[in-house]
This record gives structure tokens, sequence and C-alpha cells, in this order.
């Protein structure tokens, strides 16, 4: 009993976190799609959805439940595991990088001991992260990178010459733009000596200019554009560029298929908004915070948790922003923009970076 | 029962085999390049297992240059299928017997 | 821990990676400059060759003998097996400049990957450390698998890129499980170490086994039988120069590892019984491997018909003997008599490297475009119309074959006399099979001479004319076979001269590290 | 001078062959070619009489000794010398070396420059070969004697000469790879028994006079066997000697005379040099082996060469007959049977040379050799019949001329030897040798030379023009000399063949004193190397 | 408990990948099982205490190397493989040869498992700071020497990959092909 309570409490939690997290973070994408649509409008003087529910509210839902109506087709050549697979991949992909946010600081909370089986000994402070990660940074950059078979896939599994096109350029771009990336993110992880992102955040705190953003401002403005290209968005959608391919990887799909591509979309836009704000804002870190809340208490912990919702939304706005402004890259551009222009940059800024922590400066 | 050493040398032997037994059996120059990959990949678990069991760095490390050198090898060697696919709209190994008595 | 970083102990290998980023950006910024990419690799291979003759000088003294953590070290081995790499590669350079400029092949990137090739081969001799040797392996098959496929319209050239990667990986995959598994019985990569460790393995069945998957790994890369499957195509397929290349330096490189590795790696240690039973293995199977190299290279090449696949099959054949050498250094029994029959291998894998490269620069020059002439057929009755190029091509021929006054004489006593020394009836019956294949040898090595001299030619034959650079090669190789076999003393006296690492101990604190990097660290 | 007088006599036919190439290189006047080629090997000629010039032997018994380190790693030496049985061989090269010239002087007609400069090396290697006192250096200049003949039976011989090169080369060359395995051998059993690491041949015989090297009955015989082999392929003796006929038949004239004259010496020399002094107790216990291939090899010989269509076919058969008289002189182990094998090759490359150059003659003219073209030439042609007919006389063994003292010699030793149970029968079937060679000889010289002009082509044949006569004289005066005067001949070379004699009949022991105090001071010289 | 259960989910998954891969006519149906096989490899490497393994096997191998074996896979539009005709003999040479290494890897298997050593207690080799602390010290060099492989290799990709002008034979050639 005590062997099987024990293996299985921490798998519970850890379940029960994941959960929640997840549906949360679907919400949030749900909201972000009706965001987007709203200020599109807004750009272009238009109103954007607001039949569905008070200014529009219950639109998401709506969606939803149209896509799960919809019939199911598969194209009759394509080659139906990889098919099938490919959504999957791409949300599961997508999703999987939030485990390891820190979404605020750790809350001081009672004493757990009087679990039995010794469960809660010596738990007296709850983290609120769900993976303390030695390596979170990495995760992310890797959970990411095999985010691209499920665009490439689908290219391929639709048996479709403009899915095709869309999954070739699609792979070619994020393999290109992820090199930059990670160059940019070197210089964070150089500042702060670590690749766990709450050490990274730790390192926010003490660091004189409080956020990576001052000091790494190239590194930042590096690893905003790559993240556009990273998810496929304005201006970098070409793998789903309209008027050449129709609607890219993505053509040959509909119904909850498609649905689970367009959360993919969103859910990353979402997470690479979590990692900017976490890696160059401070994540949930907010300066002089401690001075009205006690650090571990729980209103510095709700304080902090909303300033980091802030500067996520922040970045999802400018996401929408940018598709309401910009035009679409060539595909020629975009990769020599990548490999000639960036590349160089995040490189440039990393020997930069390194040299100043090496004499002291950073 | 702990997986102790021996199940990861086991693990990493199996799939070495399975490797090398494929590079044999596949006909397509990529699918011997993947089951050469999945061989290196075997022998990581090798290194990492013992990396663990002497709790050294030294066998992480040689992961780490494996997998540089992994990479180096794609890069190559798919431009070699992709010479080679250019001249013959092929990669059936099989095909490539020009160079035979 | 300290990296003990001493950057004069890798000059050789710094200068030539260099030289080969330097040749790579130059090319990029002044394209087309074919004769000026050459000169400049020709010329930081000399700087490398002047690096390496000061760091024989010096070794041991303000160099130290091992540096790295005892990754690297200067000792005969290395030392001798790296003037080879060079001259391997200088000669390499100049026969391909006539081939760069008939196939159009982009000349920076050619020289910088033959560069980058050579830091591989001396990051093997001098690697003490698996790790360094298995990068040092890797960075020169990747290359010669590039160079291999250079000619990329051409159907062969791409076929023998594809066979080559396709097996090359194949055997590194091999070697590296067998290094990873030694890393697990030992716990250690060091040369060195795992020399000292066998005696007290904790895992002393994986020794045996890596030891095994090592023999099969290094034995694809020296081309030995039954790993050889890959080289007649390959050596047929690849452009000519790099042929040449292929069979004189990555099989030295090979051999320079393979016996740092087991000859250095798993020695006999006196009273212990692993160490007993895991030298007896490894000797047996070399010995075996030896015969069936010998042997098969020998048979094969008497039925070809293509120079090119005749030359790789004969390649075959000497690493048969050389590796009768190295069975003999296995079986050594002082240290002494280590290092020298190493020098006497080393002896061999140049003296073999000169001569061959002479005959692939021939080669080369009548193969003509796309490599059309190289069928036994092409050089009838060539021999008075183009006397120069075949009377080089016969010296290089009687070299191969081991006749004296040439350096293949001189190189096959030295490998066999120690091996004959040593008096076990093994060896003794090596070298007796390796001197019958020497007789078999006579029969394709002359027909060569016979086409080319004796036959008449029937169709058109134009004499080409010789470049400079060929010129130079030519002139060089046919001097050096003679000089080898005929004024060998000095060399063999050079490859033994220097420092023994293994004498001294690996783990000693180096003496006066030239450029302290400790210092800059904080 | 003195000591590097046998160093310049090897080098000067390589400098004259590297001037030969500058020459066609940069003037291309074939012309010139041979006068060039036919001043170097003159020079050597005369360069080489000084040999005969009086001079105090060293320590070990040779003349113009000279010993240098070569490669010490493995401790080869260049360590050269004559004594008695070298000089005249030495000799007899650089005297046939011109003559050989002179006879291609229309002969040759293509790749004039390669023909004289592999003329050329090979001189440099059979005087290397016939100087040398190092194992290996021994070897390495018999092998490399091998290469120019290689190419001299290739490229300039008749019909068949592709196949005949080739059996040539691999034949020796095999023969030899197991002599350079015997050489390292007893490299290794030398420097076990003494820890002295050399091919010196002095230095190992000094150690097994010594007693410091002493081989096993089994050893010896091994190695023995290795040896002779290699030579009795070079000689040859009967089963080996099927390249002969082949290779002579399409070597081209002066090939042949070489190969004739001078190639097949180097392996009774060699059986000589080195088994005997090496292994005397197994030579004595294999003598009788040897005795019996030479006499089949005589009588065979003869027999075949009966039998022969072609001309040049039949005078190297007779080459296997005479060769066989030879090996069986050197086996009588007596001083009589010695000195008469060692004159009886002289003889044979005065006469067997002489011979090759004389069916030369015949066929630069019509193109053919088979007798059956040819009769009645003495009609036509009288005196390249009376010279034929004088070689032919000599070849047999007529009195008066040099080969009758050779092979009376080797008879005489024959008959007194203790080296088989009945010397007098073996004396008798190599008499009956004699006899055959008369007979093939004079009946070719019967259908040839006499009766009527039956073949209408001969009838239009010029005599022999003055080159050719002045080429064939020497030869001629030789024969006269040789067989009317040997002893200025057999006493240079009495007190070398004697030391082999006693070397390996085992009677040195007792008065080796003055050998024991010479080989101490060598041994010495060598440890405080 | 967990972790054994977890090792035999993750090794019965590598298992079952690299055998579907070998299995796979479809050199795409192939490519993806062996993704799956170097995902499951990365959870055992965090079984083993090597989490930056972990996350560089997923970043190197599945990220990059895989994703550029697709793209080939996709670029040359590859059809399935034919089945073995000619080179029969292949599967004997294969089987002997998976046997010989099957029967290899059970020797090792019981070599370790009755060898009285026992692991280290500590694991802490494999975190991200002594990784790297062992990288820039003890085998500085070999991270140097790697650096000059992929620059190595970035030249011979690129001239594997760069198209070069076509000489007039090329184009005869590939006329004739057609």
């Amino acid at each position: 009993m005590e062997e099987i309570v024990k293996t299985l409490f921490p798998l519970i939690v850890y379940f029960t976190a994941i959960f929640l997290a997840f549906n949360g973070v679907l919400i949030i994408v749900a909201y972000t799609v009706l965001a987007e649509r709203k200020i599109l409008g807004w750009i272009q003087g238009r109103i954007g959805p607001n039949r569905v529910g008070p200014w529009g509210l219950l639109q998401p839902f709506a969606d939803l439940l149209k896509f799960i109506f919809k019939e199911d087709i598969a194209p009759d050549k394509s080659t139906k595991f990889v098919y099938f697979l490919a959504p999957l991949v791409a949300l599961i992909c997508a999703l999987m990088p939030i485990v390891v946010y820190p979404f605020g600081p750790p809350i001081k909370t009672i004493d757990w001991s009087f679990l039995p089986y010794g469960l809660g000994e010596g738990i007296r402070q709850l983290p609120l992260v769900i993976a303390d990660f030695d390596v979170a940074l990495l995760y992310v950059l890797s959970v990411t990178s095999v985010g691209v078979y499920g665009i490439a896939l689908a290219g391929w599994a639709s048996n479709s010459k403009y899915s095709l096109m869309g999954g070739l350029r699609s792979s070619a771009q994020m393999i290109s733009y992820e090199l930059a990336m990670g160059a940019s993110v070197l210089g964070v992880v150089m500042m702060a000596g670590s690749l766990s992102l709450t050490k990274i955040i730790e390192a926010q705190t003490r660091y004189p200019t409080r956020w990576f953003i001052i000091p790494q401002f190239i590194g930042f403005i590096v690893f905003l554009i790559a993240a556009f290209a990273e998810t496929n968005r304005v201006p970098f959608d070409l793998p789903e560029a309209e008027t050449e391919l129709v609607a890219g990887f993505h053509t040959e799909y509909s119904a909850l298929k498609f649905a689970l591509f367009f959360m993919a979309e969103y859910v990353n836009m979402f997470t690479v908004s979590v990692m900017c704000s976490t890696l160059f804002l401070g994540g949930w870190y907010v300066p002089g915070l401690s001075r009205i809340f006690e650090y571990g208490s729980i209103p510095y912990a709700i304080v902090s948790h909303i300033a980091f919702l802030l500067k996520i939304f922040f970045f999802l706005f400018l996401y929408i922003w940018v598709r309401g402004t910009l035009p679409r890259f060539r595909f020629d551009q975009l990769m020599s923009f990548g490999w000639k222009f960036l590349l160089p940059v995040a490189i440039g800024n990393l020997v930069f970076t390194t040299i100043m922590v090496y004499l002291g400066i950073f | 029962m702990e997986p102790t050493l021996a199940s990861y040398l086991a693990l990493s032997g199996i799939l070495f085999t399975i490797g090398a037994v494929g590079v044999i059996f596949k006909r397509n120059a990529i699918g011997m390049f993947m089951c050469i990959e999945l061989m290196l990949n075997a022998v990581n678990i090798t290194f990492v297992g013992f990396s663990r069991f002497y709790n050294d760095a030294t066998g992480q490390l040689f992961v780490f240059m494996v997998m540089s050198v992994a990479a180096a090898e794609a890069a190559i060697g798919l431009g070699i299928i992709i010479a080679f696919f250019r001249n013959r709209i092929s990669v059936d190994v099989d095909d490539a017997s020009i160079l035979k008595n | 821990m300290n990296p003990d970083a001493n950057l004069a102990i890798i000059l050789p290998e710094i200068v030539v990676a260099v030289f080969g980023t330097i040749v790579m950006l130059y090319d990029c910024f002044v394209p087309n400059s074919r004769k000026t990419t050459a000169a400049v690799s020709i010329f930081g291979l000399l700087l490398a060759a002047i690096a390496l003759f000061w760091l024989w000088l010096f070794a041991g003294q303000s160099v130290p003998v091992s540096a790295w953590n005892g990754m690297i070290v200067t000792d005969s081995l290395r030392l001798s097996f790296s003037i080879s790499f060079l001259i391997i590669t200088a000669v390499t350079i100049l026969v391909s400049a006539v081939w760069v400029e008939r196939e159009d092949v982009p000349a920076g990137e050619y020289y910088s990957l033959l560069l980058f090739a050579t830091v591989g081969m001396l990051l093997m001799a001098s690697g003490n450390d698996l790790v360094i040797i298995f990068l040092g392996l890797e960075t020169l098959s990747l290359s010669t698998y590039v160079m291999a496929g250079l000619r990329k319209t051409d159907l062969r050239s791409n076929e023998a890129a594809m066979k080559y990667f396709i097996l090359g990986s194949f055997a590194s995959a091999f070697l590296l499980y067998g290094m990873a598994l030694v890393y697990g019985a030992t716990g250690s990569t060091n040369i060195s170490e795992i020399a000292i460790k066998v005696a007290n393995a904790n895992f002393p069945a994986l020794l045996l086994i890596g030891g095994a998957m090592m023999l099969v790994g290094f034995g694809f890369k020296i081309a030995c039988v039954p790993f050889h499957i890959w080289t007649p195509d390959v050596y047929e397929g690849a452009p000519t120069p790099i042929t040449g290349f292929m069979a004189a330096g990555p099989k030295a490189a090979a051999f320079a590892s393979f016996m740092r590795v087991f000859v250095l790696g798993f020695p006999l240690i006196n009273g212990v019984q692993v160490s007993a039973f895991l030298h007896d293995s490894w000797i047996t199977a070399l010995s075996i491997m030896a015969i069936l190299t010998m042997t098969f290279g020998n048979v094969a090449a008497i039925v070809q018909n293509n120079v090119k696949r005749m030359l790789a099959y004969s390649s075959i054949a000497h690493a048969g003997y050389a590796m009768v050498g190295f069975v003999a250094a296995g079986m050594a029994k002082t240290a002494d008599k280590r290092e020298e029959i190493i020098a006497a291998v080393a002896f061999y894998m140049l003296a073999y490297a000169i001569t061959n490269l002479g005959a692939f620069a021939i080669v080369t020059l009548i193969a003509e475009k796309n490599d059309r002439r190289t069928e036994f057929d092409d050089y009838n009755g060539i021999g008075f119309r183009s006397p120069l190029l075949s009377f080089s091509l016969s010296i290089f021929m009687l070299s191969l074959l081991g006749l004296p006054l040439t350096a293949g004489f001189i190189s096959k006593v030295l490998v066999f006399q120690p091996a004959f020394e040593a008096g076990s009836p093994l060896l003794v019956f090596l070298v007796v099979v390796a001197v019958v294949n020497t007789a078999i040898s006579a029969y394709y090595y002359l027909r060569l001479i016979v086409v080319m001299f004796f036959r008449e030619r029937v169709t058109e034959w134009e004499n080409p004319k010789i470049p400079y650079s060929l010129a130079t090669v030519l002139v060089f190789a046919v001097l050096g076979v003679f000089y080898l076999g005929i004024f060998s003393d000095g060399v063999i006296r050079l490859f033994k001269s220097s420092p023994s690492a293994f004498q001294l101990r690996v783990s000693e604190p180096s003496v006066q590290p030239s450029i302290d990097m400790t210092k800059a660290e904080r | 001078m003195k000591e590097n007088l046998l160093t310049i006599l090897i080098l000067l036919p390589v400098v004259g062959a590297i001037a030969l190439l500058g020459h066609h290189l940069f003037w291309k006047r074939e012309s010139h070619l041979k006068w060039i080629s036919l001043g170097f090997v003159s020079l050597e000629f005369l360069v080489s009489l000084l040999l005969l010039s009086d001079a105090k032997p060293s320590a070990n018994g040779f003349y113009f000794e000279k010993n240098l380190r070569w490669i010490e790693a493995i401790g080869a030496n260049y360590h050269i010398g004559v004594d008695g049985l070298s000089l005249w061989l030495v000799l007899l090269t650089t005297f046939i070396m011109p003559i050989t010239i002179v006879s291609t002087w229309h002969a040759i007609e293509k790749r004039h420059a390669a023909f004289y400069v592999f003329l050329l090396l090979l001189e440099s290697a059979m005087i290397g070969t016939f100087v040398s006192l190092d194992l290996l250096l021994f070897y390495l200049f018999f092998e490399a004697s091998l290469v120019p003949m290689f190419f001299l039976i290739g490229v300039w011989g008749s019909d068949n000469r592709i196949y005949s090169a080739v059996k040539f080369f691999i034949y020796t060359a095999l023969g030899s790879l197991l002599m350079l395995a015997a050489i390292l051998a007893l490299y290794f059993i030398h420097a076990d028994a003494t820890g002295i690491r050399t091919f010196d041949y002095v230095t190992i015989l000094n150690s097994m006079r010594l007693g410091n090297l002493v081989l096993t009955a089994q050893t010896g015989a091994l190695l023995f066997w290795a040896f002779a082999i290699a030579f009795s392929i070079k000689v040859p003796l009967f089963p080996v000697h099927t390249w002969l006929p082949d290779a002579h038949t399409d070597a081209p004239t002066a090939g042949s005379v070489i190969l004739a004259a001078i190639l097949l010496k180097m392996g009774t020399y060699g059986l000589m040099r080195f088994n005997f002094m090496l292994f005397p107790e197994a030579s004595r216990e294999y003598a009788y082996v040897f005795i019996i291939l030479a006499l089949i090899g005589i009588t065979y010989g003869a027999l075949v060469a009966m039998v022969q269509p072609d001309m040049k076919r039949l005078v190297a058969y007779s080459s296997v007959a005479h060769m066989g008289f030879v090996v069986l002189g050197m086996f009588s182990f007596t001083e009589q049977g010695m000195q008469g094998a060692l004159y009886q090759m002289l003889n044979h490359g005065v006469s067997t040379g002489a011979l090759f150059l004389l069916v030369g003659f015949i066929y630069e003219r019509r193109h053919t050799r088979l007798i059956s073209e040819f009769g009645g030439l003495a009609n036509v042609m009288p005196v390249y019949a009376t010279i034929f007919v004088i070689t032919a006389m000599s070849s047999i063994g007529l009195p008066f001329l040099n080969g009758f003292v050779g092979e009376f010699l080797i008879m005489l030793g024959m008959w007194q030897s203790a080296a088989v149970a009945h010397p007098w029968i073996t004396t008798m079937i190599a008499g009956t040798g004699v006899i055959f060679a008369a007979v093939y000889l004079l009946w070719m010289i019967q259908r040839v030379f006499f009766g009527k002009v039956t073949n209408p082509e001969n009838e239009k044949l010029l005599d022999l023009n003055w080159r050719e006569v002045g080429l064939i004289a020497p030869l001629v005066f030789l024969m006269v000399f040789m067989g009317v005067y040997p002893s200025p001949f057999l006493n240079r070379s009495k007190e070398a063949v004697v030391s082999i004699q006693q070397r390996v009949i085992g009677g040195e022991k007792g008065g080796a004193i003055a050998d024991f105090i010479k080989s101490e001071e060598v041994i010495s010289q060598l440890e405080n190397r | 408990m967990i972790t054994t259960l977890l090792f035999f989910l993750f090794a019965g998954f590598a298992i079952a990948c690299a055998g579907l891969m070998v299995y796979h006519k479809n050199p795409l149906y192939s490519a993806i099982s062996l993704i799956g096989v170097f995902i499951a490899l990365a959870c055992i490497y965090m079984l083993l205490a090597a989490p930056f393994i972990a996350a560089v096997q997923v970043l190197v191998y599945a990220g990059a190397i895989m994703v550029l074996v697709i793209f080939v896979i996709m670029l040359l539009n590859l059809e399935e493989d034919k089945p073995l005709t000619r080179l029969r003999h292949l599967y004997l040479i294969g089987s002997i040869l998976g046997l010989v290494l099957l029967a290899q890897t059970l020797f090792i298997f019981y070599a370790v498992k009755k060898s009285p050593q026992s692991a280290q207690e500590q694991a802490d080799a494999g975190l991200t700071l002594n990784i790297g602390r062992a990288m820039f010290t003890e085998y500085l060099l070999p991270v140097e020497i790697a650096g000059v492989l992929l620059l190595m290799a970035i030249v011979g990709a690129m001239v594997l990959s760069r198209r070069l002008k076509e000489t007039r034979l090329d184009i005869a050639q590939k006329e004739k092909r057609r």
C-alpha cells in the first residue's frame, strides 16, 4: 500500500497540474483567437465577431463546435497514418514546453508533513512551476524544434502540391531560424549562468538593471524576430501563404484536425511569448514588488502572476499588431534574412556578451 | 527490480543489432543512413550508462562529440545522397552497380 | 580541473586547420584563383612541417611529452606518421592541380577539405585519447567522403562517395561501440590509462568485446580482409587524385591510431591473465586478417583490368604487409623494440605513400577528363611514346613490388625483419606468407610494365603534356623512391629518434607549458 | 683511389646511363648514343684492368675492400671487395660489355637511348653483385640486375618476348625471395648468437669460423637450400632451367650474350661464395644432389640441344650443359675441380658469348635462325664459317682451346672427389656429355656450313665485315690464349678457391690461427662502432 | 519502482520503434519510427540522470538531423523500397551478423550482471554545470576539434550541394539518358 501510494501520489499531483495548466493555456489560446479577430477588425476599421455571446465572447466555443461537427475528410491518396499523426504532433509539441515555465514565485505554505507515508516530508514551499528542470531552456528549444514535424509531415502526407511546398518551406524556415533563436538565447544563458528557467528568473531579480532586456536588447530583438518565424506568423507565414499555396501545409485538412493545427499555432505563439517574457522581461518578476508584499506570500504571488500574464499578453498583442501591419516576405528574402542577417547578428551579440561577461561588465 | 547498468547495456546492444541488421537489409541509402544513426544512438546509451555508473562526465562528453559528428555526417551524407539522386533518380543501392566487374 | 592547455604541442594541427580556413576564405573573396589557393595550401603544409620538426627537436624539453590531460602526445608514433601525412597532402595538392583545372572543381573548397582531412589525420596520430582519435577519424572520413564524390556529374564518383559514406559510417559505428565498451570496462578513454587499467579492469569481458568491435572498425578503415569490400569500388569510382590520397593518407592514419590503441593500449602485462588473453586474442585475429588481406589482395589484383582497381587491390595487399609489422610491434618484448617496429611501420607507410602517390599522379594525367582512360588497354604500348611517364610508372610498380634499390624493398625488409626476429612461429609464418605474396604480386605489377613497354599501341596516342606541378610530383616521387630505397638510414633514425611518451609516464605533469591558459581561467 | 676503385666501377655505368639520358633529352642524336655508351664501357674496362695491379689484401682476405655503414637501423653495410673468385668475373663482365655494345651497332632499330641505358645499368648491377660482401647489398644487386634484363628481353626481343621476359622475371624473383628469407633468417640467427645485428658476410663468416655462431644441421640445411634454390634457378640447374631457352631465344643478341656470359655466372658464383662458405656441412651433405642434377643437366642439355631446329635455342641448351659442368666441378670439392669450375665459367662466358654473337650475325642478315634455312654457308661466308668452327671447338673442349682446360680440370677434380661414393662413374657420365657436345655442335656445323648452298636466299649473303671481325677477334684470341696459357688465370684465383675448398671440406680448422686473429680484430672493430 | 516501469516503457518503445524502422519499406515511416526511438532514448537518458544529454539528443537528433532527413525524403519524393531481388545473400549475411551481435549483447548483459561492481550513488555528472565545466576544462580540445569538424562539414556540404556549371559532356550524357 505504502509503495503504491508513494508511486502514485507524485503522478497524480503532476497529472493534475499538467491538466490544469493545459486547460488554462487552451482557454487563453481560445481567447487569443478571438482577440486577434477583434484587434484585426479594429485595425482594419471593422468590428470583428460580435454575434455569439456578448462582444462575441462565446465565438471560440462556437468555432470549436463547428470544427467538431464538420465532416472529417482525408484526401484519397494521402498517407493515412501520417496524415492523422501530423496535427497531433504539432499540438503536443506546442503544449509540451508549458510544464517548465515558472508562472509565479514560490509560495510559502503550511508544513505538509502531516500527510501519510511521509509524502509531504520537508515541503514548506509550493513552487509555481510544474517541473523545475535543470535544462529547461534546452528542453523548450528541443521540443519546439520537434514541432516542425507536424507541419512537414502534414505537408507530405496530404499528397498535394501546395501542402508539400508548404511543408518544405516551413521545415526550411524553422531550421534556419532555430539557429538564430538559439544563438540569441545564449546571451541570456551566459549572463544567468544556467539553463534552468527558474534560475534565469532568479538571476534577473539580482541583476542591477533587473530585466535582461536591457543588456540583451539585441538578443531580444533577434529572438523576437526568430520567434515570429518559428511560429510561422506574419511576416514569416510563407508556409501558409494564401495567395501562393492556398493554405499551405493544411490545405487538405478539415474539421478537428484543422482545429488542432490552428490551436497548435496559437499555443506556439503563447509559449514563445512566455519564453520571451521569461528570458528578457524577468518572467513573473516585478521590480520593487517585494517592498509592498512579502516575498513568498500569496498576494505577492498573485500580483507577480498577473504581471507575468500581462507581459505575455503584450507579446500576443504584438503578434496580432504585426499581422495587421506588415506585408509578407518573399521566400528567398526570408532565407537570406535568416542566414545573412539574423544569424550573424545573433552570433555578434553572443561574442559581445561573452566579452562583456568576461570583463565583468555584464 | 531497478534497471541496472546491465539492462541499459542490453538495450544498447539490441538497438545496435537492429541498426546493424537494418543497414544490411535496407535497400535505399536514406534507410541505411537512418540505421547508422540508430547504431550511433545505441552506442550513446552505452556511454551514458557507463557515465552514470562511474558518475563521470567523460561518457556524456563523448556522447556530445558523437552528436556533433552525427550532425556533420547527416549534412554530408544527405548531400551525397542528393548528388547521387540528381544523377540517377534513385537511391536504391542495388542501382549503384556500375562499379562492379 | 585544469585544461592543461598547451598550444605548442598541437602546433602542426593548428597551422593546418588555420590554413584550411584561410584557403576557404581566400577562395570566397578571390574566386577562381586555383594556383594561388594551391600554393597557399602547400605553404601551410610547409609551415606545419616546420612546426613538426620543431616539435621533434624539442619534444620532451621545452615542449612537454604530453598535454591536454594526456590527450595529445609527442612520441615517435605521432611524429613519424605526421610527417608522412604532410607529405601526402602536399603531393596530393600538386597532383590535383591538373585535375582541378580539368574538371572545374571548386578549388578553394577542395583544398580546404584536403587540409581539414589532414588535420584529422594528424589528430589520429597524435591523439592519445579515444575521443581525439574518434574526432580525428571522423574529420578525415567525412572530408574524404565529400572528396570522393567531388565529380558531381559523374555517376561513378557519386556511387563511390555513397558507398564509401555508408560503409565508412557503418564501420565508424562499430568502432564507436568498441570505444564505448572499452570506456565502460576501464572507466577511462585515455589510452595510457587504459593500458594501466587493462590489468585491473572493472569489466574484463567488455574489454575483449570492445577490442573486437574496434578491430572491425579500424579494419574497415585500413581496408583489410574481410572488411575491404568497399575499397575497390570506391577507389575506382573516386576521382583519381583522391584515390591516391585515400590509399595513402587515411590508411596510414588509421594504422597510426589502430596501432596506438592496440599496441600501446592493450599491452601484454606479465602475470595478468586478462591482459594475456586480450593480447593473445587480438594478435591472433590480426594475424589471420593479415594473412587473408595479403593473399586476397594479391590474388584479386591479378584479375583486374582497370588500373585504379588493380591499385586498389594492391593497396589492400600492402595493408596486409604493414599488418605484419603491426603484429610484430604487438609482440615486441621491450619498449625499445616496440618503438623500433612502430618506426618501421611508419617508414613502410611513408614509402608506400610516396610510391603510390607517384603512380596515381601518372594515372591521373593519363586518365584525362572524367577518368576516361584507366583500363589496362589504355596503357598499351605507351612505353616509348611517353617515356618519362611510363618509366616513372614502372619504377613505382617495381617499388610496390618491393624490388631492391627502391623504397618498397627497404620498407618490406624493415617490416618483415622484426617480425622474423621475434622468432614466434606465428610471425615467421606471417612473413613466409608475405614473401609468397610478394612473389604473386610480381605478376600484376609486371603486367602494367609489360603492357606499357612490350605491347604495341593500336589506337592513336597523344603524349600528354606534363604540367609543372605534376612534373614536380614525379621528380619528387622518383627521387623519394630511390632515396628511401638507398639512403633510408637517415629517415629511419629520424623516425626512431623522437621521445617515447610511453616510457615516461603520461600522467606526469607537463614540463614548462609554453602558453599557459590556466592563468586566463578565473 | 684503391679502395674506391670498386665503387667507381659500380657507379661509372650509372653515370654513363645518366649522361646518355641527358644527351637523349637535350640533343636527340641517336647516332651518338652508341658511341657514348661504348666510351663508357671501354673506360670501365680500362679502369677494371687496374684490379689486376698488385694490391695487398685486407685483413679479411679481400682486395680493394671498402666498408661503410649503409642502413644502420638494420645493420646493413656497404661492404665491397674482390678476391680471386670475383676478380675474374668482374673482368669478364667489363670485357664482354664493350663487345656487346659493338655487336648492337646496327641490330637495334628502335629506342636506342633506353637500350643503352639498360645495358649500362645492367653492367652496374652485375659488377655490384660480384663485389658485394654484404648479404643485403648482394641481394639488392642480384635483384636489380633483373629489371634491365627484363626490359631488354621484353622490348627488344623477338616473337615470344613477353612470355619469356615474364617467365624469366618470375622464376628468378621467386628464387631470390627465398634467398632473402634465408638472408633474414641468417641475420637473426647471427644476432641471437652473437648480439651483433649485421648482414655483413665477412662478419657472419667469421662468427661461424670462431664458433660463435653454430648452425644446427637442420637450420643449416634449410638455409643452404634456400640459397641454393635461388642460385640454381639462376645457373640454371636441371629442373628449373626452363626459363633459360625461352629467355635466350627471345632476347636480342646483346641480351643473350650478357645472359649467357655473365648473368648465369651469378648463380655459380653465389653457390661458391655463399653456400660453400656459409654452410659447408650442408654443402657436403647435399653435394650428391647437385652432382646428380648437374649430370642430368649435362646429358639432358646436350640431348635436347641435338634436336633443336633453332640455332639460338641450340646454343641455349648447350649453356645448360656447360653450366652443368661448372656445377659438377664445384661440387667435387677438390682444388682442381673448383679451379676448373671457375675457369669453365670464364670459358663459357667467352665461348658461348661468342656463339650467341655469331648466331646474332647470321640473324641480322637472314632474320631467321632455323638450321634448316641454311646450308653450305662456308661457301659464301668463309671467314664467318672459320670463326664459327673455332668457337664451336672451344665450346666442345678441343685441346689448345680454352674449353679443354676447364673441362679437363673439372673431370680431373671429379675423379678424385670424395663428394660421392663412386666418382669415376660421374666422371664417365660427364665425359659422355663432352661427346654429346661434340655431336650436336658438329652436326649443326655440318648442316649449316657444309655441303651445297641449298637455299637460294643464302647465296648473296655478305661475309663478316671489319666491325664484326674486330668484335669477335678478342674473343677468339682469348679462347686460344686461355687454352694454351691458363696459369695467370688460375694463379690469381688459386688462393680464393683453395680457401673455399678448405672451408667446404672442413679442413681449415687446423690452420685457422691466422684467421682467428683476423676475426678478433674484425669483431672488436664492429663492437667499437 | 517507477524508474523500472518507465525504463521498460521507454526501452520497449525504443525497440519497437527501431524494429518498425527496419521493417517499414517506406522511408518516411522509417524516419518517423526513428524519431520515436530518439525521443524514447532521450527519456532513457533522463532516467540515467543525464538531462543535458537528453535535451541535446532531442534538439540535435530529432530537431535537426531527422528534420533534414525528412526534408530530403520529401524533396526526393522517395518511393517504397523494392523487395530484395538480386542481393538475396545479403539476408544471410544480415541474419548472421544480427545473431552474432545479439549473442554479444547477451554476453555483455551477463558479464555486467555478474560483476560485483555497483554504480556510484552520487549522480551529478550529468548536470549541465558539470558537463559545461568538463567541456571547457578537461575536454577543451575535443570541443575545439568538434568545431573544426563542423566547419569542415559545412564546407563539404556546400561543395556537394552547390550547382556547378555543367559541361557539354555532361549535358550530352543527360540527353542520352533521356
